[in-house]
């Protein structure tokens, strides 16, 4: 037999005045398994809570209904309330007389007979209820960082400096992601190189961060505080403890393959570094083009390295760590824009080519040194189209969404053109030229002072005649076919998440939009937060954006992250799915529409009818579990259960409420 | 006394008063059963059974015992429902009135009454239609039943082909042919016999199956049943029933409603064991009961040989083959 | 049901005290939030609504719908967040998929549209919350009340032809004005 | 050789060499024409196995009672093949828990009046979907056209008219379960029904009552009912239980994809336990 | 043998004449059966959307549904493209629900449920039987002839109604070419709009449409245009002339660019005679140029004979030489041997 505790409050005139809440008190105390009823002027305040406090040791009081206001008010409250009393936090329900009922209606009867039935059905759930328990999880104060681009670097740098333990993980030999490819940014021209190379080699020599090139996330399990994550670090073939990072073994080797950094404008050898200012500053050995590893003869590379580092033995290195918070920032790529637009040729002509490919024709270190020369015939091209929004804002072929650089790197390529080619033309076909940002309408004004010119609309059509690339399109404002015989064609491409994201994410049960991107748990009020609780976004893993934006919201996440380490223990949320054993069939309808992947099917050992079976049951990771209770629908025995909001509560709430 | 066919159905518009409900056997939506006689009703004398049996006219499927209350003091309150109206059954058959022997047995003797029982059948008149032809599956007259008589009916009328003998068997049936007067003449005509081609025999049947209670027959029958109600739905017989109530906050009703012995929950007890947690018992149970238990309790089969179950189970699983088989064992 | 049961039909008239029952199920991130923003708004709606509150509309159990309407309310509301705005990410779109088809499921048992709706109401949505309240009991009301209890007389399927008439054979309440014009 | 001729050389052999400790079909009832399902354990009971188009039932449930004996041998049509696939995809029973001979099917009759029975006039797949080996060969029957027929007449009628019609149904259940437990969806551990638990659904035969059950019987079965039609077959008070379930897949297949559910063992989630952001939206 | 519901539409006796005859000559020779379907009408195509979509749609699926209740079972083939992009609309638009089908119902008065295909003539020669049936067939392979496969708007777009897989660059029609050996050549117009129904209405913007054409096929290195279209065919076909004219008035060099219909061509390639398949009745002079490639086709041929009669010398005079070397090796050892042998008795005499 459960004994109800009923607290009734006036707040003032804010219940008082519409609702009798003598004649609720009244009624309350008609129903069953109520001991204790009391009315308060102001329940919430200290008299008032003291006044709860003493209720329930005087009348022996193990479930309270507060009729107050709004759940969403004061429910922590007088959850905290509780805690302090031996009445357990979670045997509590809300009424909400004021929000839904005092304030919304004027009629003193109706308010007052609904503030009745709003008692009856807490009154009848809060003697269903079951008292909660949280647990305590431990927060391990090591974080993990996926990518080691810009936004990769400054989360891990800002978490180390705070004091914490940092590990990146980065898939390519070397840090730097997409920004050391670029040659200038927008709008202050510096030298993208000049500012990302220095963040890497702090990173490389924080004492506080681990750097893992060349590896990859192979597993993940566990939840906030506690995520186990194994990571696969490719093998290098290079004993980087002996390497020196001479350079020795790059200048002998003797197999070429087409250099990826370069966007396959130049050759690289098949042991090497991705670019000469790499960190790790050492060698890795490409295994797929390697001639002693592929076919065994060669072996030059040992013979020339003065300290006996390479390690043609070498195996991929699997290794497990615990970390207490993840951060993703795996960037993006530029979409394939070849089978999506085959009337830009798809891939056939040479000169076609993306804004990645123009950064290192134009930049010093790259394949041309800096000279801007068409790849069909390394001439200097004199017409250069830009075309923006390929594949960006083009539902039907591409992407539906902006990706948001691109207005201002395209700028920043007709600028970079104009300057180098004084006698050059530059047609720059645009949708729209979206220019939020400090500086940044400046930086294109300017562009446009250098000659640029801009052609609104898009190019329909572009084909090759006699060593021109012809591009045929609209000028929209003045609706106009328009003729643009090119030398070379900059396609400024969208940015789509990285390869591998879906698997990644999956892995830790990060949401995805339709579009790859990973979500954000609040678009505007959790931007860098997901909704696995722990794990957290930088950069552009969550969207399109520039280099700034990038860098504010890694500082954002590792702001949050920060906050996380700090705690030693984290109280776990006890409102949770339960599941029954006995009646849980293991069909698993649950384990899928989980969206934290919080419910896993395991096999146990049962003895029914005096035998032993073993059978698949379903199993909450009470870290993982939010209480939503989309499992529990899925399951037709009802042996899912959502603590808190049972389906026996919740019934008997309607019954309740039935019955006025 | 007889009744010719042509005069039946003027009869039973005659018998159908505001004092008293006549149920007829008839479709109603589909489905066969005993239904309220009204000026709609179309009653079918011809079908030989009914799909659902008369026994919910005794022992309705929902029961309501009674409602309650608390009143202003605390102190519960007990309302009973006023039942007293006096039925009718015009057409029942004469193996669904030896199921009424046997209900009769378990709700009213042996020191047990069961009031609301009590009270139906106390206000119940039965006039029961002797069979001259047989479905497939009747075999009542190897469940010790004549298809031309129901010493239990307080009338019967025996189905001379164009004519019934009507023969007044109580009191209570004397009362009712008498008032029929206009509808009846003198005269004893020689009944149809009835021809039944499905019979089985069961010659020591019952005492085989005091010692049969660990045989594998029962794993061989269990293993095809479904462990659906269908069989104790229809059953004449099936009486069992579980008291439970709906409650209101403090106003609820006390009701009873049938139970299946093929459920997975009846005799499932408070702490959460079954003594038959399987088909296999349950099975057993079902059967021994119509075969045995009954026989060594009341000295009579539980089984009238209506044919229901073997009409209906929904995988043919056959009470007249397991008499055979259970017949055969050596 | 018994046989006396099933034969005795009872009509029972609405008295004029009447009003109608709905419960509304609303989800705890956006729609009840959204109600007590309505109430610090100070709007005014019908009392004949009573919330009942869950975490997330994918926690609806159609089975509390007809325990609603099979004890006595005469109209039933499910709300939630807007698809995308999930608190949980994803629950309301399996609601909208699972609601979708319940409300069809019913309706097609002859349940009048407007006694179960659903609905998408966001914690800002305050105005919204009033008048979908308002309007489902008004509705609701216009139905009269919901005894889903009651006995029912006989009943034949309407024979539908087949072939080429079957097209023709849409009731006429139903028929398009332009058609039947 | 015939069909159940193979059939009873196969048994015999599956059983003699141990391959399957029991094995599924059908045996002759008492009346003319009337089949049973038969489980045998026994080599020399192989001759009792019928095959023949008066065998009515669905085996499928059969397969989740007798797996806990062994390996389980059975013959599988359309219907029985698509309810293995079932509860392989639930989790009742593993694909290597059972060995499916698999018999071409063009409708199966009533014993009494030789009419092809109602559920296999709608079948749609008359041969097994998955089996390890045939006997004899696929019926190949076509697929009626009109899957929905019997929704869109019920669809047509008025609100009223659905009110009364669905009523009447209710009034008229008997809840025996003889849907439920024949149905190869309906695989609880526990039945709802059968929990006392408190509010939950109630024991009163009465039309709410009944609604209760039938409603949730077809949300739970919805997205994976295989159409079998057998809880019709089964329902001693001839409910038309397949215009509800029907109804569901219907909606199902016009707003999220034609599917057909049980046709593989790969199949894709259910429809209910999945969603796509473009859903149709109804409810703004 | 193949057989398929035929949706001639209005140029299959007119302006397509050539290509209804080669088509029939060819699906001859290869077992496709074409029924006609009875009582068809006019696709409606363009002039019918501008007056009314639901006329737009009812137009072609009156012919549709005649087919579904007459040739029932059987896809419909419209080797016209407009025809097909009509009725391909049409049944597009039917299957997308039953409200619309009932729509189309109401205003044709007839059933139509949307169950046969609609395909291009091309597509009913993607099939395997057809391709093995054509290699079988080919008696002359037209090598040396570099053809540009031109397949026009309306069999691509709109691209979701067609389920075209590749709209910028088709390659049914290329396959065909190089399975009768001619060489279809690279370029850009394969889809470009030949400006066939502005020609009248807005010359000035249409002619340079075919010009362009012309020109991309010439500056690809093409011998002549191929094309699936009676439309873009007559367009191309008959203002050769006019375009010539204009660019000669320019001081630009004329083209010389004949047209075929793609089954012309493999007519041709089964032996048919020109006038059997309809070249005789083109615009632009088309027969001099297949004698020409025929001609080259017999040099190449005669030349590679040669090469090949050459290598087969060199081989065997090489194979020779071998022989030759590995003998008089076999010979020195053999001596080296005896004196081998020799020096050994003497050793032994010794």
């Amino acid at each position: 037999m459960s004994r109800i505790g009923v607290f009734i409050c006036y707040c003032g005139s804010n219940i008082a005045g519409t609702v009798d809440v003598e004649a609720v008190a009244e009624m309350a105390r008609t129903l069953p398994d109520v001991v204790h009823v009391e009315t308060n002027k102001y329940t919430c305040s200290d008299p008032g809570q003291e006044g709860v406090r003493n209720a329930i040791i005087s009348h022996e009081i193990d479930r309270v209904v507060v009729a107050a206001c709004s759940p969403r008010m004061h429910e922590p409250t007088w959850r905290k309330l509780l805690a302090d009393t031996p009445v357990n936090p979670y045997m509590l329900e809300v009424a909400n007389i004021r929000e839904q009922c005092s304030w919304v209606h004027k009629d003193r009867e109706v308010a007052t007979a609904k503030a009745m039935d709003l008692v009856k059905m807490a009154v009848a759930k809060v003697a269903r209820l079951q008292p909660l328990h949280s647990t305590e999880i431990p927060v391990h104060k090591k974080a993990l960082v996926i990518g080691g681009g810009i936004a990769g670097m400054q989360t891990a740098l800002d978490i180390a400096d705070a004091g914490f333990k940092v590990t990146i993980v980065e898939r390519e030999t070397s840090l730097g992601g997409k920004m050391v490819m670029l040659d200038k940014t927008f709008p202050t021209m510096d030298c993208s190189a000049c500012i990302c190379t220095p963040k890497m080699s702090e990173v490389g020599n924080h004492p506080n961060i681990t750097v893992k090139s060349y590896s990859e996330v192979e597993n993940v399990s566990g939840y906030i505080g506690n995520f186990e994550v194994t990571i696969r670090e490719k093998a290098k073939y290079i004993d980087y403890n002996l390497c020196t990072g001479c350079g020795a073994c790059e200048t002998k080797c003797p197999q070429k393959v087409v250099n990826d950094f370069e966007q396959g404008m130049s050759e690289r050898t098949a042991i090497y570094k991705m670019f000469p200012q790499a960190v790790p500053a050492k060698p890795v050995i490409d295994a797929a083009h390697c001639r002693k590893l592929a076919q065994g003869k060669c072996g030059v590379c040992a013979k020339v390295c003065p300290t006996g580092a390479i390690n043609y033995e070498d195996e991929d290195k699997l290794t497990t760590e615990t970390y207490g918070a993840v951060v993703f920032a795996t960037g993006y790529k530029l979409i394939d824009w070849k089978p999506l637009y085959p009337e830009y040729g798809g891939g056939a002509y040479p000169d076609v080519i993306t804004g990645l490919q123009f950064e290192r024709l134009v930049n010093a270190s790259g394949p041309t040194e800096g000279h801007i020369l068409r790849p069909s015939d390394n001439s200097e091209p004199k017409d250069v189209v830009i075309i923006k929004c390929v594949g960006s804002r083009d539902p039907n072929k591409g992407k539906a969404y902006c990706s948001r650089a691109c207005c201002m790197y395209s700028a920043k390529h007709a600028h970079q053109y104009l300057d180098k080619v004084p006698d050059g033309r530059c047609y720059v076909f645009y949708m729209d030229v979206r220019t939020p940002g400090k500086g940044y309408d400046e930086f294109y004004m300017n562009t446009l002072h250098d000659g640029a010119q801009y052609i609104r609309g898009r190019v329909s059509k572009i084909y090759q005649e006699g060593g021109k690339l012809i591009c045929k399109g609209e000028d929209t404002l003045t609706s106009q076919q328009v003729t643009v015989e090119a030398d070379m064609v900059v396609l400024e491409t969208a940015m789509v998440p990285a390869d591998g994201i879906d698997e990644l994410a999956a892995k830790f049960t990060v949401g995805r939009d339709a579009d790859s991107w990973l979500v954000e748990a609040h678009a505007k009020l959790r931007p860098v937060e997901t909704n696995t609780a722990g794990i957290y976004l930088a950069g552009t893993c969550q969207g399109p954006k520039d280099i700034p934006d990038s860098v504010c919201q890694a500082g954002a996440a590792a702001s949050k992250v920060i906050g996380l380490l700090n705690k030693d223990v984290l109280q776990s949320n006890p409102q949770i799915s339960h599941v029954n054993e006995a009646i849980c069939q293991g069909d698993g309808a649950c384990v899928g529409i989980c969206p934290y992947g919080a419910i896993q099917i395991v096999q146990k050992t049962f003895r029914e009818n005096s035998r032993k079976v073993t059978r698949p049951v379903a199993q909450v990771n009470p870290g993982l579990c939010q209480g939503c209770g989309a499992c529990t629908v899925t399951c037709r025995a009802g042996a899912m259960d959502l603590l808190g909001y049972t389906n026996e509560s919740i019934m008997r709430e309607v019954d309740a409420l039935c019955q006025w | 006394m007889i009744l010719t066919k042509q005069n039946l159905m003027p009869l039973l518009r005659n018998l159908t008063g505001a004092e008293r409900d006549v149920f007829v056997p008839t479709q109603v939506d589909g489905v066969s059963k005993f239904a309220l006689m009204d000026k709609g009703t179309v009653p079918d004398f011809e079908q030989v059974n009914t799909t659902m049996p008369p026994k919910d006219l005794l022992f309705p499927q929902t029961q309501k015992m009674y409602h309650f209350d608390v009143d202003a003091n605390g102190s519960y309150r007990i309302h009973e429902y006023d039942e007293s109206r006096e039925q009718l059954v015009f057409g029942i058959r004469p193996c669904d009135m030896r199921s009424i022997v046997c209900l009769d047995e378990v709700f009213l003797t042996k020191g047990f009454v069961d009031e609301f029982y009590a009270n139906a059948r106390e206000k119940l008149t039965c006039v029961c239609i002797g069979c001259a032809s047989a479905a497939e599956t009747c075999f009542c007259a190897s469940m010790d039943v004549d298809p031309q008589l129901a010493p239990n009916a307080d009338v019967m009328l025996q189905d001379c082909g164009d004519v019934y003998n009507v023969i007044a068997q109580t009191p209570k049936g004397e009362v009712e042919v008498a008032a029929w007067a206009p509808f009846v003449e003198e005269g004893v005509v020689e009944p149809v016999t009835c021809e039944q081609s499905l019979a089985v025999s069961m010659e020591g049947v019952v005492d085989k199956l005091e010692g049969m209670y660990d045989h594998p027959i029962w794993d061989n029958l269990s293993i095809k049943c479904l462990n659906c109600g269908t069989c104790t739905y229809l059953c004449p017989t099936c009486h069992c029933f579980d008291i439970s109530q709906d409650m209101r906050r403090k106003d609820g009703v006390r009701f009873r409603c049938w139970d299946s012995c093929m459920f997975s929950e009846y005799t499932m007890m408070a702490g959460g064991h079954n003594p038959r947690p399987e088909k296999l018992e349950r099975v057993r149970n079902r059967f021994m009961h119509k075969l045995n238990f009954f026989e060594r309790r009341y000295g009579m089969s539980l089984c009238v040989g209506c044919g229901r179950c073997v009409e209906k189970c929904p995988v043919a699983l056959d009470i007249t083959r397991l008499i055979d088989d259970v017949a055969a064992i050596g | 049901m018994s046989v006396v049961e099933a034969n005795k039909t009872a009509q029972v008239g609405v008295p004029d005290s009447w009003e109608p029952k709905v419960i509304a199920f609303c989800c705890h991130w956006c729609t009840y939030t959204g109600a007590d923003l309505a109430g610090l708004n100070r709007m005014n709606y019908p009392a004949n609504v009573r919330v009942l509150r869950i975490p997330c509309s994918g926690r609806m159990n159609p089975q509390y719908v007809i325990e609603a309407l099979n004890k006595g309310c005469d109209g039933v509301l499910v709300c939630g967040c807007h698809p995308g705005d999930c608190h949980y990410v994803t629950g309301n779109y399996y609601a909208r998929r699972r609601m979708m088809i319940f409300k069809r499921l019913l309706e097609y048992e002859g349940l009048e549209p407007e006694r179960f709706q659903v609905r998408w109401i966001s914690g800002a949505e305050a105005g919204k919350f009033r008048d979908t309240v308002m309007s489902v009991v008004e509705q609701v009301r216009a139905l009269g009340p919901l005894n889903l209890t009651r006995e029912i007389p006989q009943f034949e399927l309407p024979a539908v032809p087949d072939g080429q008439e079957a097209f023709n054979a849409v009731p006429e309440e139903v028929m398009p004005e332009e058609v039947s014009a | 050789m015939t069909a159940q001729d193979t059939i009873r050389a196969r048994a015999r052999e599956l059983l003699e060499n141990g391959e399957v400790t029991t094995f599924i079909g059908w045996e002759s009832g008492r009346f003319e024409n009337q089949t049973t399902p038969l489980v045998i354990t026994d080599a020399s009971d192989a001759d009792k196995l019928v095959c023949n188009e008066y065998c009515v039932n669905t085996l499928a449930k059969y397969a989740r009672d007798v797996v806990t004996r062994g390996k389980v041998g059975m013959v599988v049509r359309g219907c029985d093949s698509r309810g293995i696939v079932r509860l392989i995809n639930d989790q009742v029973i593993n694909r290597e828990d059972v060995y499916l001979i698999g018999v071409g099917c063009a409708g199966v009759r009533d014993r009494k009046t030789g009419e092809l029975l109602k559920k296999c006039a709608e079948c749609r797949h008359g041969d097994p979907v998955i089996c390890d080996e045939m006997a004899g060969d696929a019926a190949g029957r076509p697929q009626p056209s009109e899957r929905f027929k019997e929704v869109h007449e019920v669809e047509l009628m008025t609100q009223p008219e659905r009110s009364r019609y669905f009523e009447g149904v209710y009034a008229k259940c008997i809840r025996c379960y003889a849907c439920r437990d024949v149905c190869p969806c309906c695989t609880c551990r526990e039945c709802f029904v059968d929990q006392r638990r408190e509010n939950w659904v109630g024991k009163q035969n009465n039309v709410a009552e009944n609604r209760f059950y039938s409603l949730t019987r077809v949300m739970h079965i919805a997205d994976r009912c295989i159409e079998c039609g057998e809880c019709e077959r089964a329902c001693p008070m001839g409910l038309p239980l397949m215009k509800l379930n029907r109804k569901v897949i219907k909606d199902l297949n016009d707003l999220f994809g034609e599917f057909e559910s049980s046709m593989t063992l790969d199949e894709e989630p259910g429809k209910l336990i999945t969603y796509d952001l473009v859903d149709c939206e109804e409810f703004m | 043998m193949m057989k398929y519901a035929y949706f001639p539409g209005c140029s299959a006796e007119t302006t397509g004449k050539s290509f209804t005859i080669s088509t029939s000559y060819v699906a001859d020779k290869i077992g496709v059966e074409l029924v006609e379907i009875p009582d068809w009408n006019c696709c409606g195509t363009s002039a019918a959307a501008l007056t009314s979509p639901e006329l737009a749609v009812a137009l072609p699926a009156r012919s549709l549904a005649i087919s579904e209740r007459e040739l029932p079972g059987l896809d419909v083939v419209a080797p016209c493209a407009g025809c097909y992009r009509s009725l391909k609309a049409s049944l597009a638009y039917a299957r997308e629900s039953q409200e619309n089908r009932d729509q189309i119902k109401r205003i044709i008065n007839a059933p139509y449920e949307a169950k046969a295909d609609v395909l291009t003539l091309l597509e009913v020669f993607e099939s395997d039987d057809v391709r093995e049936a054509i290699t079988a067939k080919v008696q002359r392979k037209l090598r040396c002839l570099k053809v540009a496969c031109y397949y026009g708007c309306a069999m691509v777009r709109p691209a979701d109604v067609c389920e075209c897989d590749n709209v910028e660059d088709p390659q049914q029609m290329d396959e065909l070419m190089r399975l009768i050996g001619a060489e279809p050549v690279s370029w850009a117009f394969k889809t470009e709009c030949c400006g066939a129904a502005q020609q009248m209405t807005v010359p000035v913007q249409a002619k340079p449409m075919i010009e362009r054409i012309f020109q991309n096929a010439a500056a690809n290195g093409a011998d002549c245009i191929v094309t699936s279209c009676p439309l873009c065919m007559l367009n191309l076909d008959m203002r050769e002339a006019e375009i010539n004219a204009a660019r000669v008035a320019r001081g630009e060099e004329p083209f010389d660019i004949p047209c075929y219909y793609f089954t012309e061509l493999i007519g041709l390639a089964m032996g048919a005679e020109p006038d059997e398949v309809g070249i005789g009745i083109h615009f632009h002079p088309a027969k001099t140029l297949l004698l020409q490639r025929e001609l080259d086709a017999l040099e190449l041929e005669y030349a590679e004979n040669e090469a090949r009669a050459a290598e087969e010398r060199k081989k065997a005079e090489m194979a020779a030489k071998i022989a030759a070397k590995k003998a008089e090796k076999a010979a020195k050892a053999a001596a080296a041997k005896s004196t081998d042998v020799a020096a050994e008795a003497e050793e032994v005499a010794r």
